[in-house]
């Protein structure tokens, strides 16, 4: 079965505020050495995707330097590999608009890549899906699309925008909606063959349409049979600083950090040079997550520090996301703060947050 | 193909027998250090770090690590278009001929490969030791002193002297004497194994060395071509270096030089963004350190969890540290598994290895002062 | 001396009608199998340069595509390489306005690059300047900035817009303008170092300024010295649909192409893997350039075929440029004529242009 | 490392005597074919278009070419996180044992190599054909039939049995008998040296055959490891191949290989966008044909100029014509720069040659059925 697939940035807004200033969701930095986009691309390299298109519109520099051609994902391929899109301008013939503007304008990609299913993701919900069985799962269901699900027990914050699925018994889709009792989180992630895809596109193009979920699958104008695949991995959605930060902290729990960096389906990053973490002397650090390239002397507490971050003698890391590259000099204090790359927090000054309103410093800021 | 100023031919031949277990099925450039790295990653970073884009490789014994792990050296950023590093083990010659007899046949053996590139001079260097160093700086005192051949030095008290090839001089630091492993020895200045030649002039000597019958010749640079270019008279100087260099071809110094890395400024720094040193990235998860883990003087990489205590020791990727265990002034090779209550203390685990829940390693000992390899040999 | 490169799409307009209503004109094809931007980045990879800025602001997407990170000219490297730079958007901070907006939000590039000298190019004026002998030529004159020119005996309509040089005794420039008699063109090419070049960029920027070159350089409000440095060899410029049909038809003069493709400066371009070209029986080509993959059973003749074209039997190609993948059926003939990507001309159909103005047919179309 | 299906061996050894002066420095997988190509690319190419991205290619003699060639394999798009194009010269063992005494032998003693992938299935190719095969349809067929070795053949005619392995078959293609070079054959069906082993099994075989003493085993799949496995009744089939394949092991049919190249539509369709070629690109630019210039029924490739009359020819790259010059029915290799007014007919002229102006070769014969061959022994 040969998938190629979709990630599809188009429609995710830029919901981190100071983290997604200069950067698309896709591209903020997570669990100490990642960015957002990884573990999207790595469940594809797991499951063997070969063609991958990016669709951005705003703000995707730091991904085309995240990215490159691909090679850290093993998509730097002759024949297909990892294609970045924003949108091709100026094409005076194109009708269409919203993400569809994208897939019409890519529509050669799709027709070249030898991939017989379409695998279509966004980057905000962290799973590890393994796509090749829900391939299996959706041939052997007979259905025309397969949309991916999470049965949630607790409700947080971050779940009330995301899409509900009703299952009938057949475990088919018999609605898509926002209604907030619903415990069956659509996790942006659905799969279909690509001839029906195409087709299906230029449906909605020819309707004036702009969003191919929301009208060819939500509405489903053309009585599309849509099957339900329940995951019940490992799931987080990051769309807020409150989600980010709380999910971050929650990978210090051993469970879910095993979950996401299950050996079998690895996580791959761009590839940095950086020597082990030292612990000098005085170090006291205590259920954390740490990177490769800190050096510390202080104390770092329920915290995960990125790379080549420097937590001096004397200095506090507590309940906190420290990004690569900062320094926090001797006797400074942080907690429950979000630092952003290269932030230098002077010696002896002290933030602290809210736990559930969390601080956040933009990058290279100086303190 | 381009004219080259420079290439480097690099040593990595060697069995390293005194590495002992180790070294079973590795080739001693192969031997993991600092908590990430192959020796090897020294004098390749070094080279791309100095601008030397093509390296040969000589290897003999078990390439096939070596082979894979440098691959088409894209981590050393040598995947370049004119150039490259190629590994280059003994092959298969119209005469028939067979292994590399010594150092210098080694890089005789090769002279195709390196004819191709046509370089004015030959930096020959051995794949065993840790050290930064600009080879440029040397190829610019070599042309400075108009050398036509120059070793680097490195001092070394009169103690350590007769276990190196010593180097005497004259004040301005001609070379009039090669003094292999001395027993009374007239100076401190080792070789490093580092040396930069006029190629032109290095061919002749080699090519004039291939035929000598084996009796006659040991096929070495420091028992055979050096003595031979100090005998004709050649100028040959010593470049004293400066800096952190050591060799680690046995479990002491290996164990010593990571310790060394444990200071809080150690002498060699492996952060400098100027003078990265890359290696295969084993591509790890950040590392997890428990609630109730202890960690001090340590470098631990990525991959690593830690739910124990862990004191002056070095942990490559991978590591687990079970609950209630007690590691110190130990070196845990990569994915070293390690159960719960355990103690090790000074000692060196190689990779993979799985200690048993409970398990004591040398910590009970009244004398510590010997080194303890654990490796597959090792009766858990 | 270590040189770092800028090229800089920034200012270039889009003046090669239908083929450059998808791309800049820098991605537009040249001689059989270029684009028009490998000879800047192949004439930087001759030199050595290892750090090289592309500023580029619209309808990059084919030059993404292109240049990928730079492996085929040796610029995939672990530190620096080519960097592919559209503006930073969003950065609230930044007061910047047309090119020096990228010199500005791309400092750190400048700041962390090794090169010492910055060799700033353009990718309109096709030429083969030694950019070694030409640093060695800025510091022996002891200049602040050394501009390239090229003295042209015969002016063609494509010079027009471009500036001019007056030089005085000792070699340095007396003033750059438009006046259309002087024959020394610059060819848009200028080397400074690196701390000046920086230095000026505040200086600009803080004067409301929006042109690098137009407001440091040609106005020189800083009285810097401008050393002017004679170019002798291959020189195109490229900025109209004429002096782009001119001047790909002129390397069908041996001296010309000899010169552009000296193998001691060779050009690189991305590697397709076409089989070489079959002349058929009945083939009858002269005076033509021809890459690979193409299979040829007409006439050709005076023309440039791109790779992977197909001219049928009977047909006949006559001074015309025929990009990838086009296809000239049987008894279909072309004169004068430009036909880009992807064109189909159906049998018999007869297409011909002026030789002063030849015909443009836009990719993908069939006629 | 993770279990892979099926990995590819790829016997590159040979010297290709028969190809005389081509092969003088060149492993005979390395000779050129086909206006840029050289014949490892077909192999190479097949396992890349048929998903197989781990390749072990075995070399010998002189393997500095095909090494360098090759490189990480990147052209072939083979430079893959997990998997790889490996050349794998012999390499010295503990035990001192030297070169490769076979094509068995040569895959015996990588078998640490093959076991790191453990694989299900091994497919074993030689590096001296030119053909396009899927080599996913030859294991589903060794799948389907539960096969234990499937070996690839092709039709040949009667007279030319006696040159090939030929493979004896009942009518379902189960094997009964590999009858090498046979005097009297009994089937067309000759063994194309493709063969698909379970790899378990295929291990237990060679681990057998490595320690038998030279007289007793040519340690050669077709003399050796094939009978064996005939006589203890494992299940062999033959896959019968359609297509286009050509050994190009002699000057005769390495020139009539290039001459089928040049009808209208050749069985070897080199351009055939899912089923590329790959290649190293030499990176010249676009061919030029001069106002005077004739060109019919011919491959020419980028960077040649060509002012004279080519005719029935493949032209490789960086090929000069001079004015007044008259080539047929030739194959010319990379860059070779022909004067003014040479003739040429029914020649390969070797790599880099220059042929003197008004030269004449091979044109006035009265019987040209021979194909001359210019190389460097040639008298210009």
């Amino acid at each position: 079965m040969k998938l190629m697939g979709v990630i599809n940035l188009d429609h995710e807004l830029d919901q981190l505020n100071e983290l997604t200033y200069f950067r698309a969701g896709a591209a903020v930095p997570f669990a100490g050495r990642y960015r957002l986009i990884d573990f999207a691309l790595s469940n594809m390299m797991s499951a063997g995707v070969q063609d991958i298109a990016l669709f951005v519109r705003r703000k995707y520099r730091s991904l085309l330097d995240h990215l490159g051609e691909g090679g850290p994902w093993d998509l730097n391929r002759k024949r297909g590999g990892l294609f970045i899109l924003p949108p091709d301008w100026n094409d005076p013939t194109d009708i269409s608009a919203g993400d569809l503007q994208h897939m019409h304008n890519n529509r050669d990609f799709f027709a070249r890549s030898s991939g017989e299913y379409v695998v279509h993701s966004g980057s905000q919900h962290l799973s590890k899906v393994d796509f090749c069985e829900l391939g299996e799962y959706h041939k052997a269901k007979g259905a025309d699309v397969t949309v991916v699900y999470k049965r949630v027990d607790e409700f947080s914050p971050e779940h009330e925008p995301c899409f509900r699925v009703d299952i009938d018994e057949e475990g088919f889709v018999s609605g898509i909606h926002h209604e907030k009792g619903n415990h069956n989180l659509y996790i942006e992630l659905f799969i279909m063959e690509k001839n029906l895809f195409l087709q299906q596109m230029e449906y909605c193009i020819a309707h004036g349409d702009s969003y191919f979920f929301r009208d060819a699958i939500l509405k489903n104008p053309n009585g599309l049979k849509i099957a339900a695949y329940e995951y019940k991995g490992y799931h987080a959605v990051i769309n807020s600083i409150e989600s980010y930060y709380k999910n971050s902290l929650e990978l210090l729990e051993p469970e879910k950090y095993k979950q996401l960096f299950s050996p079998d389906m690895p996580v791959h990053t761009k590839i940095k040079y950086e020597a082990p973490t030292k612990y000098l002397e005085g170090a006291k650090v205590s259920n954390s997550l740490v990177a490769n390239g800190c050096r510390i002397a202080g104390e770092v507490e329920g915290s995960v520090l990125f790379r080549g971050v420097k937590v001096e003698k004397g200095a506090k890391v507590i309940n906190s996301i420290i990004m690569q590259k900062c320094v926090i000099e001797a006797g400074a204090i942080v907690e429950n703060v979000i630092l952003d790359k290269d932030v230098q927090l002077t010696e002896n000054r002290t933030l602290v947050g809210d736990p559930r309103r969390p601080f956040v410093i933009a990058k290279r800021s100086t303190l | 193909m381009k004219k080259k100023e420079m290439i480097a031919m690099l040593l990595a031949g060697g069995q390293g027998k005194r590495l002992k277990g180790l070294t079973k099925s590795l080739a001693k450039p192969a031997v993991y250090f600092g908590g990430t790295y192959r020796i090897i990653d020294f004098p390749l970073s070094n080279c791309t770090n100095s601008g030397i884009d093509t390296v040969g490789v000589l290897t003999q014994y078990e390439p096939l690590v070596l082979h894979s792990y440098i691959g088409v050296g894209s981590d050393w950023d040598m995947d370049r278009k004119s150039g490259g590093v190629f590994v280059l083990p003994p092959h298969e010659r119209e005469d028939g001929s067979s292994w590399y007899r010594g150092t210098a046949d080694a890089i005789s053996r090769n002279l195709k490969f390196i004819d191709q590139y046509d370089p004015e001079h030959l930096l020959v260097l051995s794949g065993d030791h840790v050290y930064k160093m600009d080879y440029n700086k040397l190829l610019d005192y070599h042309k400075e002193k108009g050398a036509d051949c120059t070793i680097s030095v490195i001092n070394v008290t009169l103690e350590e002297a007769s276990s190196f090839g010593m180097i005497n001089t004259h004040e301005d630091l001609k070379i009039y004497e090669f003094d292999e492993k001395p027993k009374h020895p007239k100076s401190t200045l080792a070789s490093m194994g580092v040396y930069i030649f006029k190629w032109d002039l290095l061919r002749k000597y080699l090519v004039e060395d291939i035929d000598k019958p084996d009796g006659e010749s040991d096929h070495d640079f420091g028992k055979d071509i050096v003595p031979k270019m100090l005998a004709d008279g050649l100028s040959l100087y010593a470049y004293p270096f400066e800096g952190y260099w050591r060799d680690v071809g046995t479990i002491p110094s290996l164990w010593e030089a990571n310790m060394d890395l444990l200071k809080d400024e150690p002498e060699l720094d492996l952060n400098d963004p100027n003078w990265r040193i890359y290696t295969r990235n084993p591509n790890e998860p950040a590392q997890y350190v428990a609630p109730q883990a202890k960690v001090h003087q340590c470098m631990v990489n990525e991959g690593c969890t830690v739910y124990g205590e862990v004191d002056r020791s070095v942990l490559f990727y991978g590591v687990e540290v079970g609950e209630g265990s007690v590691i110190s002034e130990s070196v845990i090779m990569p994915e070293v598994k390690i159960g719960k209550n355990v103690r090790i203390h000074r000692a060196i685990v190689d990779q993979g290895k799985v200690i048993p829940d409970g398990t004591v390693i040398g910590a009970d000992r009244e004398d510590d002062s010997e080194i303890l390899l654990i490796n597959g040999d090792s009766p858990f």
